[in-house]
């Protein structure tokens, strides 16, 4: 699983970008933010207010039941400000 | 058309090419975003504009379908810049060309509208207590909910 | 600023200037209407647009006031050609910029609807069986109609 | 009174303007376009369809009742079609 972080996120992990076998006890969106906020300081901080996280599968927007496979590309990131 | 670039693009030279060669249309609109020089009440001095390559071009071509579905256009063009841009700076061009002036109007309102919550760009600011992430406004969610919900023409 | 000429105009030096100098603009919506090479069904081969000067630009004027007293425009401009003019010609530009994009969008359309019932010009078609003054579209005074049930802002 | 015709109007007419001192008949718009009629078969023909033709008076649209009065720039016409 490959995984991108942008904006304020990215900041606040501290990366852009990591890779990872997928951990057993993800199988959603939901539960991979769960695993996530658990790997340090930086990611519960970026992740504390889901309300202003977004997550993209494969580059299509998704909601928390999305499934979550190895191999997916999954981005995270706060909702967008362009244009 | 779309393009995303880091360089700055030609709006006359944009719009003559979205019409040349085409007498049937009688209506070209467009929309020209511009970096302001004022942010939350403070004096910006640049902006950043990030983007999730890949899933960009993605988006916009999804917006762009969409407004070609909803919309009798004989032509569209989205141009989005990404990287540091100054006030007064163009950030981002849409247009449209239609045979009805209806047609175009509506669907440049769409697509900037659209573009705004849907496609993943995210602006910092350098303003003067240093640099700080651009939030959402939530009169943009409102634009495009008031599109989600006339899905039909 | 309005202008009624007979020779073309180069849009993106109009665009141009309409927002140099003035970073609080954030946006610039335009409208460039074109001449069609169908009428009523007809190939057309060219148009003549004639006009009551000294009224155009009073209503054109009129029209103008209009938009900055229902929206807040930082500038505002109207061209609108007269003369014998061929398909793909350009016949009018209407441009609006304004710190917000939907205060330019919404006042651009105002603009060329409201202009395409109020001021006084008229084309008339070369068509293969001669020469015709082109009739008016019910949709243009529904278009107008639908601004004047909205006065206020 | 100086009198404007455009479009279709000025060519059935066969005039692009005239002057005229007001008829003492002639005291609304109403009564200008009747008066008008009845001077020869282009202006009939011209003014047959009042539901074609409208009328600015000092170069501001008017209804059929506005009042004429000597030294105004009257202009007929068809119903515009620019932009």
């Amino acid at each position: 699983m490959r995984l991108l972080y942008f904006a304020w996120l990215r900041a606040k992990i501290g990366t852009a970008e990591e890779e990872f076998d997928l951990p057993s006890e993800v199988n959603d969106v939901s539960s991979l933010l769960l695993w996530l906020k658990s790997r340090g300081p930086g990611y519960a901080e970026a992740l504390k207010d889901l309300k202003t996280v977004r997550v993209a599968v494969n580059q299509d927007y998704v909601g928390p039941e999305h499934p979550i496979h190895d191999g997916d590309e999954v981005a995270i990131f706060p909702p967008v400000t362009g244009g | 058309m779309i393009r995303v670039q880091r360089e700055d693009f030609d709006v006359g030279a944009e719009l003559e090419k979205l019409s040349r060669g085409n007498p049937r249309i009688g209506g070209v609109a467009s929309f020209i975003g511009l970096v302001r020089d004022m942010g939350g009440g403070d004096k910006i001095e640049a902006l950043t504009l990030e983007h999730y390559p890949g899933m960009t071009e993605r988006k916009l071509t999804e917006i762009e379908v969409e407004a070609n579905r909803r919309w009798p256009l004989d032509a569209s063009l989205i141009i989005h810049r990404y990287g540091r841009l100054e006030p007064g700076d163009r950030i981002v061009l849409v247009a449209t060309a239609s045979p009805h002036r209806e047609a175009a109007l509506a669907a440049c309102h769409f697509l900037i509208d659209w573009l705004k919550t849907d496609a993943p760009f995210w602006k910092s600011e350098e303003a003067p207590k240093g640099e700080r992430w651009v939030a959402t406004r939530s009169e943009d969610d409102e634009a495009t909910q008031k599109w989600k919900a006339t899905k039909e023409r």
